[in-house]
């Protein structure tokens, strides 16, 4: 089994320097095939960790080597096979081999194809080191390993010009990608923060050894960790407010959406709260701010998406809308519910996503929904897919996203916490619209695209590769059960209450009412073609919500410009006019005296002799006044 | 009636005198050389020189430590050994820099070197003496043959430097002999070691403390003058360029270190009796020449003055440990001047080495910083030990002035004036500027095209 | 009764007045006058101690300031006619070529 | 080869002596291979050195002047044995990456002396020795700096000099004291460092002590606000100058505060953890925002140094074995990866020579090979987990988070500042279209460029994947050096303060 | 009683002379009145008992040094007034009267002392040039033989620098170099 877990790990790494090999050559398709094999071997592997955890119960606990040992602190190369993380392990490299073999069809025409892959395999390794680690330090590798494969993959295509904001919201994609990185450095110092602070309570970053030691912990303790631990997680899984570089990262290649900014990478943040949650569970202050956030964040993230007219920033919206909820029911507790949402918004998210690519390979690259319509026809396939994804993500029953969504609305109300669930069921409707907004503006109505445009379906392969997405998206929800027996050997147990179960239909059907209402007003809308409400478009609602909450702006005047200001400053006033001036000054004057001192240099005699009777008869003056006080 | 002495010539202990005595008689040799012959080559009188000084140098090796000759009139303790081999070493130096085969004015007089001779003979009485009238006498033979020899040099410049050298002289002269007169009026006698005597037993009647103060201070005046303490150094620049510029370098060193050894004996007396007062008068010249010197020497654009403030600057850097009045003071006084002769005797020769008779570069200055823009590419070995001369005044380890300094400054932080040290160290650092001046201009700079250059 | 006290103020007096020549003089011989007249003060004050204490030592002390006073004027003056020959003149602002 | 040490020192000297007859054509190869030699010298001692043995090693001894108590006296520890391979390192990989071809044989010369005293300062423990070798590297840096630099090089180099120069001397009377203390209390002179910890002070004592030898090490760090001179040397100097300044000479200053500071003056290091640690806070956040505005790649590199240098100082003053140790790390891994930097923009200048960034744009497309191994630098810089960058950094943070966590965040800051300026450098030359003609044509890294940045790029990865063979000797030198500050420390607040192992708790 | 008149009247006189001395625009005067304040400068002497010294004074200053001067007078044609800028008087007068208030007040200390022991005492009834000349030649007779090589030096001095030969100066000559040098440069 160790061996399995090692496969497991380092399939994708090898296959990411195997694609490396080839990285500064033209397009070599068999690179995209081997790395996507190993994608497949190393999902294999998973699959079969997994079965064996599922039928034995047992965790799997390998330690390679030994990474930092200083002082008293030692951190191995250890990882954990257990239920968390194989589940974890099984959705990652699934959606990865999915995303992978997209991409081959998606990434053909690139000349950089096979760098492409090199990089996406690289995520998928530190995204198995982040769930597989045995320790924190371990996870902050993943953590800052998945954070620089995303700004690699955010700058893909590097050389595009930085442009105005208005022109686009995410100025280029080297910029996004740097304002992802150095957003995540952000939540990265809160990690360590926690990681401090749980190393000097406890003394080991073993994920056993602290949560054992937990209770001799005071509480301060524990809350400071865990809240530096949750500001990591914002940052990652993109919570308010480090939230914008998320909708930004879109300037990525969709593949990357799919696979990195949906479904695995911004879940990390999510993963950490249950992996962590002996810590989470034991502060239920934090935990209740969590929540709070988290709800906080699927309405806001939800509301934004309900004007916008990008198509994939409006799942990326989604997206956080998604992770939101997830934060919600890890914040109430509900851990195994965060993971089995986790798990099924990474299906029906990618395939959202790679939807979304292929509406774009069809459309030359076009992301505004309002210059699409009617690619029903050119595009089923595409259409069923994006049309199921919706479906989950908007919690229609039967689909996966009804029974995850439902059990988190479900458990704030169970938790008593009406506001937040009010907020959600709402949130839920807002959630419907807006995800068949985009559908139906995108495939129905007549065509509003440019007449040079011929839309066509993506590869054959590539539509049979999104199937397994697609099945998932829809049966997920069927194994909730079985998942829950699965995971809560590991996580605690979360049973709705008594009272819950008995008004449970009632909750269920509030939330139906919600969705389905979403879809019908979408329908009535958008369905038969785009009617632009001019008066609606400049009220200052929808201006506020197309414009981000004014918060990219806000943060370009209060905080990047600034920056840059401030940097300047005291570049040029401070450490040119200041530091350095006052070195260079008592240089100038030693200088400027020597100059004024030369004057007693004259050349003429008597000036010396001058000097000499001043300095005779000074010291005889001297002499004599001292003398007379002695 | 008076009786007449019996003295035994043993116990005038007459070897004492064997050094000054071969110096004298070797002077008169060159001119008795000179009288017979008129034509000899001058190459001739410095290998004799040399000779006579090597002899000289060997009897003042011989000489034994703690002894009094001649009436006690002459001295001959560590002090006056290790003086005297210096200041003869530091004439062995200086003396075959007249080999030069360009031909200079001064080199052309047999005289020259019986004067320096007899100069030689006369700082090594000022040292072997703690009487005060022999140490004038012979500070005086010495200095009037060191004002004509910088007059040999025969142009308007070394003139106006022995001028301005021989009047301020005289005034110091003045002040010696009226310090010394208010010493002898203090204690009836002129003999250092019978002053401290008769001084111990005065220093608590009422009202004499100005009495006491004056005489050090009328002493002071004098001696600053010679170690070109501030305010009294005024003459050091000019005389230095004036000078040639072996004899500028030789004037840094070897004068300085008769002068010192007095102001050894004569202060250090004054300290030695409690006259606080003195070390703290001392000290503060001493901080003030050292800094001051300093500073003035950053703006020099001559290479030459730039050494003549430096030189001011060491001296008083040396001045401070020997107002510590500690055996590590004074040792470190020679080590240091020891270590600082050979160098600065060093630059300056480097100076000498790299003189042109008219002015290339500059209309008022020998050796003006541009004549050395690239002097590594035109003299590549003199460059670099231009450098070496300038690392070490400079005071970077592991060459010769950094030990001197770390010795002074070890002896300052013994006697418990780390202040001192720090105003040192501080005083170093500027110093190091200038001398660092030079080497950017040697070794990174391109040389001036235009100017033929040697 | 005149005292050592006598002397020596006046001896103090006449060096004064020797110093207030060396630093008002321009004129190089003048100022060489002035050396003397100081050189002399020293010497009123020699004898009189040697007189007041009965010793000898100041005697001899002034006779050797005697003999360095004539050494110094004979080097002084040969300076000066080298002086002389060079620059045409003996006032001391005119040869203040070498400063700073 | 008990005498390796000797070797060490003085074989690239006597190398530099014989270089002058070496003709001019054949003196790269010549210093290369020295260079080679040197290098492979100090892996041998590497692989001879015992590192289960905390003290010191291959100690040498020869007393010089007796009666000053001045010998020549080295040995290395875990401690300074990693800087000398590093030094001799760099040394090696400069000359292979140098493309500087005026005066190349004065050059070489200049480098190896260098060596030499770069070398000879981390050997040292005789007090004279080091200032010794200490006061010597200045002068070849200067030459370096002065006669291959840019427009500026000459106030430059006068700067770098005379600056450290002064703070030097500040510390040698600081030195001079201890020992005229160390006479006072033994009777016996001596310089030996040894010695000296032995030493118990008084508080005060300690405290003016601790203040010389602050200014000495402070301005070669370069502390804030001592740092001034640091982006004058480093935009004027050659690259090789930049390289060994970066990676060699400013760890001279830190060797120096572990060295001396820390064991001899353990209460005063304790009482001073605070000014210091504000002042390397300054220096992190205050020259990475400076570094932001820079205008050249250098420039920014150069103060990034500073701001790196912040780190490895508050590393210094956890007064744990984590941050310590973290520390030393820290102090190669910057060497390693300022001095990768700076080769990497002297290849850009070579070929451009600018190193202005308004005048770069899209090399990435153009030099792909070459921004793969800036792209890695930078990430190990920024201090990503699994490069050199990250093992030092976390180190120090966690170990100075025990110390004051608030000052930690501050401090954790760099990581994200970092992140800035190194990424919008990144971003303003390698990414975006190929604006400039100029760069259209430019070549990718040739032959011997590669091979002077790959063996980085290989040790960058090897330190952060499997620091332990380095981190171990560091960790135990360092353990045993704490052990020894708790047992001399005579206030309560620095046994409080000065924490123990728990595996050396009960002493070495 | 005559001793103090003969004081105050030398004082007084001697002062008024060296005044002129120090003041006087003429050369002549100055010289003179130099000549003639060292003569009351020997009445000094032979008031306080130095007649040996008396004589030496009048011999050697008055005699030869005057002598000296008066040649260099003639050498410079300095009879005529001389034209200087003299420094400022205040300046001058303020630091001669200083020093002369300091000077006085160090001598109007107690300096005398009876305890002190002469170390060479003059004998009674023996004549100054004697007990001089006893001291002279025994305790001072190295200071007396360096002073004779100090004369010696300064009579050579004398000579070479009054010499014809400082005429034409070889240093600043640049022909007057080496014929070796000439032919390198040559080359």
């Amino acid at each position: 089994m160790e061996n399995l877990v090692y496969i497991a790990l380092f399939a994708p790494f090898v296959g990411s320097m195997f694609a490396a090999l080839f990285g500064m050559s033209p397009k070599q398709t068999f690179v995209g095939i081997i790395a996507s094999s190993l994608l497949f071997i190393s999902f294999a592997a998973s699959a079969v960790l997994a079965f064996h955890v599922y039928t034995t119960g047992t965790a799997i606990h390998v330690t390679m080597m030994e990474w930092i040992s200083a002082g008293d602190l030692m951190i191995p190369f250890g990882f954990l096979v257990d239920q968390v993380s194989v589940t974890m392990m099984t959705v990652v490299t699934l959606v990865s081999t999915v995303v992978h073999i997209y991409s081959i069809g998606y990434m053909d025409h690139d000349k950089s194809f096979n760098r492409f892959f090199s990089y996406l395999s690289a995520f998928v390794f530190s995204m198995m080191i982040l769930v597989m680690s045995d320790n924190f330090a371990g996870l902050f590798i993943g953590w800052e390993g998945v954070g620089v494969c995303s700004w690699l993959l955010i700058g893909f295509w590097y050389h595009k010009e930085d442009v105005a904001r208005e022109k686009n919201p995410s100025i280029s994609p080297s910029w996004a990608a740097n304002e992802a990185f150095i957003v995540n450095r952000i939540a990265g110092l809160g990690m360590l923060i926690g990681i401090f602070i749980i190393y000097w309570n406890v003394g080991s970053l073993q994920y056993d050894v602290v949560f054992a030691d937990l209770p001799n912990l005071s509480s301060s303790v524990l809350n400071a960790a865990a809240l530096a631990l949750f500001i990591g997680a914002m940052g990652k899984s993109a919570q308010f407010p480090l939230h914008t570089w998320l909708t930004d990262a879109m300037e990525g290649p969709t593949p990357v959406s799919a696979l990195i900014h949906a479904a695995t990478m911004v879940t990390a943040g999510v993963f950490l709260i249950i992996r962590a949650n002996p810590i989470f569970s034991m502060t239920p202050e934090v935990s209740f701010f969590i929540a709070a956030l988290g709800t906080f964040v699927a309405f806001f993230a939800a509301s934004m998406a309900l004007v916008n007219r990008d198509l994939k920033r409006i799942i990326a919206f989604s997206t956080l809308s998604q992770l939101g909820y997830m934060f919600a029911a890890a914040g109430l507790g509900a851990y195994w519910i965060a993971l089995f949402h986790l798990a099924a918004h990474a299906f029906f998210k990618a395939l959202l996503f790679l939807g979304a690519g292929n509406v774009m390979h069809a459309m030359d690259d076009e992301l505004d929904i309002f210059k699409m319509g009617g690619l029903k026809k050119a595009m089923n396939w595409t259409y069923i897919y994006m049309g199921v994804a919706s479906l989950a993500l908007a919690g229609i029953p039967i689909f996966a996203g009804f029974f995850s969504k439902d059990a988190i609305i479900e458990t704030a109300f169970n938790e008593g916490t009406y506001v937040l669930w009010a907020i959600l069921v709402l949130t839920a409707g807002m959630t419907a619209f807006y995800s068949f907004r985009q559908v139906f503006l995108t495939f129905h109505g007549a065509k509003r695209y440019k007449d040079e445009i011929h839309p066509h379906e993506m590869y054959k392969f590539v539509l049979i590769a999104m199937a397994p997405l697609a099945i998932l998206a829809v049966i997920a929800g069927f194994f909730m059960g079985g998942f829950q027996t699965f995971v809560t050997k590991l996580l605690p147990n979360y049973e709705m209450s008594h009272h819950t179960h008995e008004l449970i239909v009632v909750l269920t059907a509030v939330v139906l009412v919600f969705a389905v209402g979403g879809i019908w007003l979408a329908y009535k809308k958008y369905a038969n073609g785009l009617k632009r409400d001019e008066k609606l478009e400049n009220s200052f609602l929808y201006k506020l919500l197309a414009n981000q909450y004014y918060i990219p702006q806000f943060y370009e005047e209060f905080i990047t410009k600034p920056y840059a200001m401030i940097s300047e400053k005291m570049w040029k006033d401070i450490d040119m006019k200041i530091v350095d001036a006052t070195v260079d000054g008592i240089a100038k004057f030693l200088y400027k005296s020597g100059d004024k001192a030369r004057a007693m240099q004259t050349g003429n005699l008597s000036n010396y002799l001058n000097w000499m009777a001043v300095g005779g008869v000074l010291l005889l003056i001297v002499a004599a006044i001292s003398a007379m006080l002695a | 009636m008076l009786e007449p002495i019996n003295v035994s010539l043993e116990s005038l202990n007459l070897i004492t005198l064997a050094p000054m005595l071969i110096a004298i008689a070797g002077g008169l040799i060159i001119l008795i050389l000179d009288l017979i012959n008129g034509k000899l080559h001058k190459s001739l009188y410095v290998m004799l020189t040399i000779l006579i000084l090597m002899v000289d140098f060997g009897a003042t090796l011989g000489l034994n430590v703690n002894e009094r000759g001649f009436f006690d009139v002459m001295l001959i303790d560590g002090i006056s050994i290790i003086s005297q081999l210096m200041i003869i070493v530091g004439s062995m130096i200086f003396i075959p820099l007249a080999l030069t085969s360009k031909r200079f004015h001064e080199y052309s007089y047999p005289e020259f070197f019986a004067l320096f001779l007899f100069m030689v003979a006369g700082f090594q009485f000022m040292v072997a003496s703690d009487n005060l009238i022999l140490i004038f006498v012979g500070l005086e033979t010495a200095s009037l043959s060191l004002y004509t020899l910088i007059a040999l040099h025969n142009r308007s410049n070394s003139y106006e430097a022995a001028v301005k050298y021989f009047t301020m002289g005289a005034l110091a002269a003045a002040f010696f002999a009226m310090g010394s007169a208010v010493v002898y009026a203090l204690t009836g006698s002129v003999e250092l070691y019978k002053v401290a005597e008769v001084m111990a037993t005065r220093l608590n009647e009422p009202g004499l403390m100005i009495a006491i103060f004056g005489s050090s201070v009328l002493l002071l005046i004098a001696f600053s003058f010679k170690l070109s303490l501030f305010p009294f150094h005024t003459w050091a620049p000019d005389v230095y360029e004036g000078a040639s510029a072996p004899l500028a370098g030789y004037m840094s060193v070897v004068p300085k270190i008769a002068a010192f050894v007095v102001s050894i004996r004569i202060f250090g007396m004054y300290i030695d009796l409690g006259v606080e007062w003195v070390r703290i008068v001392i000290l503060v010249l001493a901080v003030l020449t050292m800094t001051l010197a300093n500073i003035m020497a950053l703006v020099q654009e001559d290479v030459k003055r730039m050494l003549a403030y430096s030189s001011i600057s060491h001296a008083g850097f040396i001045m401070a440990a020997l107002a510590l009045d500690t055996t590590e003071g004074t040792t470190s006084i020679f080590l240091y001047y020891a270590l600082f002769m050979f160098t600065n005797l060093g630059a300056f020769s480097m100076l000498w080495i790299s003189r042109h008779k008219n002015r290339r570069f500059d209309a008022r200055y020998d050796h003006p910083y541009e004549k050395f823009a690239g002097f590594i590419q035109i003299m590549p070995i003199g460059a670099v030990m231009m450098g070496l001369f300038m690392l070490s005044l400079a005071g970077v380890p592991p060459f010769s002035v950094f030990w001197g300094k770390i010795y002074v400054m070890q002896a300052a932080v013994n006697a418990g004036y780390i202040w001192l040290a720090i105003v040192m160290g501080l005083n170093s650092a500027i110093a190091a500027y200038y001398y660092l001046k030079l080497i950017v201009y040697m070794f990174l700079m391109d040389p001036i095209k235009d100017v033929d250059t040697i | 009764m005149i005292g050592l006290s006598h002397y020596l103020i006046v001896s103090a007096l006449i060096f004064s007045i020797g110093l207030i020549g060396v630093l008002r003089r321009r004129n190089l011989l003048m100022l060489f006058f002035a050396t003397e007249v100081m050189l002399n003060a020293v010497n009123i004050a020699f004898a009189a101690i040697s007189h007041y204490y009965n010793d000898l030592t100041g005697q001899m002390f002034a006779f050797f300031i005697i003999a360095i006073a004539a050494s110094e004027v004979a080097v002084g003056l040969g300076l000066l006619i080298v002086l002389y020959k060079k620059y045409g003149t003996l006032n001391l602002d005119d040869f203040a070529s070498m400063k700073g | 080869m008990d005498n390796i040490l000797s070797i060490l020192v003085f074989f690239p000297a006597i190398a530099g002596l014989l270089g002058f007859v070496v003709d001019k054509e054949s003196a790269r190869a010549y210093g290369i291979t020295v260079a080679a030699i040197e290098f492979l010298l100090s892996l041998w001692l590497w692989f001879s050195f015992d590192t289960a043995n905390a003290g010191m090693q291959f100690v040498e001894m020869i007393p010089l002047i007796p009666s000053f108590g001045i010998s020549y006296y080295i040995g290395v520890d875990g401690i300074s044995l990693f800087i000398i391979l590093m030094a001799t390192l760099m040394t090696l990989i400069g000359m292979v990456g140098m493309s500087t071809t005026k005066n190349i044989k004065n050059m070489i010369i200049t480098l190896l002396f260098l060596e030499m005293t770069m070398v000879g300062v981390f050997v040292a423990l005789d007090a004279i020795i080091f200032y010794l070798f200490w006061e010597l590297s200045l002068v070849p840096m200067l030459y370096i700096i002065g006669a291959w630099g840019g427009p500026l090089r000459i106030y430059a180099s006068v700067k770098f000099f005379l600056y450290t120069f002064t703070g030097s001397l500040i510390m040698l009377v600081g030195m001079l004291f201890m020992a005229y203390i160390y006479h006072n209390t033994t009777g016996i002179w001596s310089f030996a460092i040894t010695d000296w910890y032995a030493l118990v002070l008084p508080v005060n004592y300690q405290l003016w002590l601790f203040v010389a030898f602050f200014f000495g090490f402070a301005i070669k760090v370069p502390m804030f606000p001592f740092h001034t001179w640091l982006p004058y040397a480093h935009g004027q100097a050659p690259t090789i100058g930049s390289v060994i300044l970066a990676a060699v000479l400013l760890k001279m200053g830190t060797y120096g505060f572990v060295r001396f500071s820390l064991p001899m003056f353990p209460d005063a290091s304790v009482m001073m953890i605070t000014p210091i640690a504000v002042l390397a806070i300054i220096m992190i956040i205050y020259t990475a925002m400076v570094a932001y505005a820079q205008k050249d790649i250098k420039q920014v590199i150069a103060y990034s140094s500073v701001s790196h240098m912040g780190i490895i100082m508050l590393g210094i003053f956890a007064m744990n074995a984590e941050g310590i140790s973290g520390s030393i790390f820290q102090m190669l891994s910057h060497g390693i990866v300022s001095g990768a930097l700076f080769m990497l923009v002297g290849v850009i200048y070579d070929r451009r020579h600018t190193k202005l960034m308004s005048e770069f744009g899209g090399l990435a497309s153009v030099m792909p090979k070459y921004a793969v191994i800036f792209g890695i630098m930078l990430m190990a810089s920024v201090g990503l987990p699994l490069t050199i960058g990250f093992v030092g950094e976390f180190l120090v943070l966690l170990g100075f988070y025990q110390v004051s966590p608030i000052m930690t965040i501050l401090a954790g800051t760099s990581i994200i500042i970092g992140a800035i300026y190194m990424l919008a450098v990144y971003k303003k030359s390698f990414f975006g279209p190929v604006t400039n003609e100029a760069n259209k044509t430019l070549k990718d890294l040739d032959a011997k460029e590669t091979w002077s940045l790959v063996p980085l790029v290989l040790i960058v990865i090897w330190l952060g994947i499997y620091p332990k063979p380095v981190l171990e000797p560091i960790d135990n030198s360092v353990k045993a050096m704490l052990v020894f500050m708790d047992k001399k420390a005579i206030t309560q607040e620095a046994k409080d303060m000065i924490r123990v192992s728990k595996s050396t708790e009960g002493g070495i | 009683m005559y001793e103090i008149v003969a004081f105050y009247l030398f004082s007084v006189l001697a002062i008024g002379l060296f005044l002129v001395t120090v003041m006087s625009k003429n050369v002549l005067y100055a010289m003179t009145s130099l000549a003639a304040g060292m003569v009351l400068i020997s009445g000094f002497f032979f008031l306080l008992g130095a007649d040996f010294l008396g004589v030496v004074q009048l011999v050697a200053y008055v005699g030869a040094i005057m002598a000296l001067y008066s040649f260099a007078m003639m050498f410079f044609d300095a009879t005529r007034d001389i034209k200087e800028k003299n420094t400022n008087p205040a300046l001058v007068f303020l630091l001669g009267g200083l020093s002369a208030v300091v000077l006085v007040m160090m001598f109007a200390a107690p300096i005398h002392s009876d305890a002190i022991q002469a170390l060479y005492p003059m004998h009674e009834g023996v004549g100054n040039a004697q007990d001089v000349g006893m001291v002279l030649f025994t305790k001072y007779l190295i200071p007396f033989e360096v002073a004779a090589l100090m004369l010696l030096v300064a009579m050579i001095a004398g000579i070479i620098l009054a010499g014809k030969k400082m005429d034409q100066s070889l240093t600043e000559d640049i022909g007057a170099d080496d014929e070796i040098l000439k032919q390198k440069d040559e080359k």
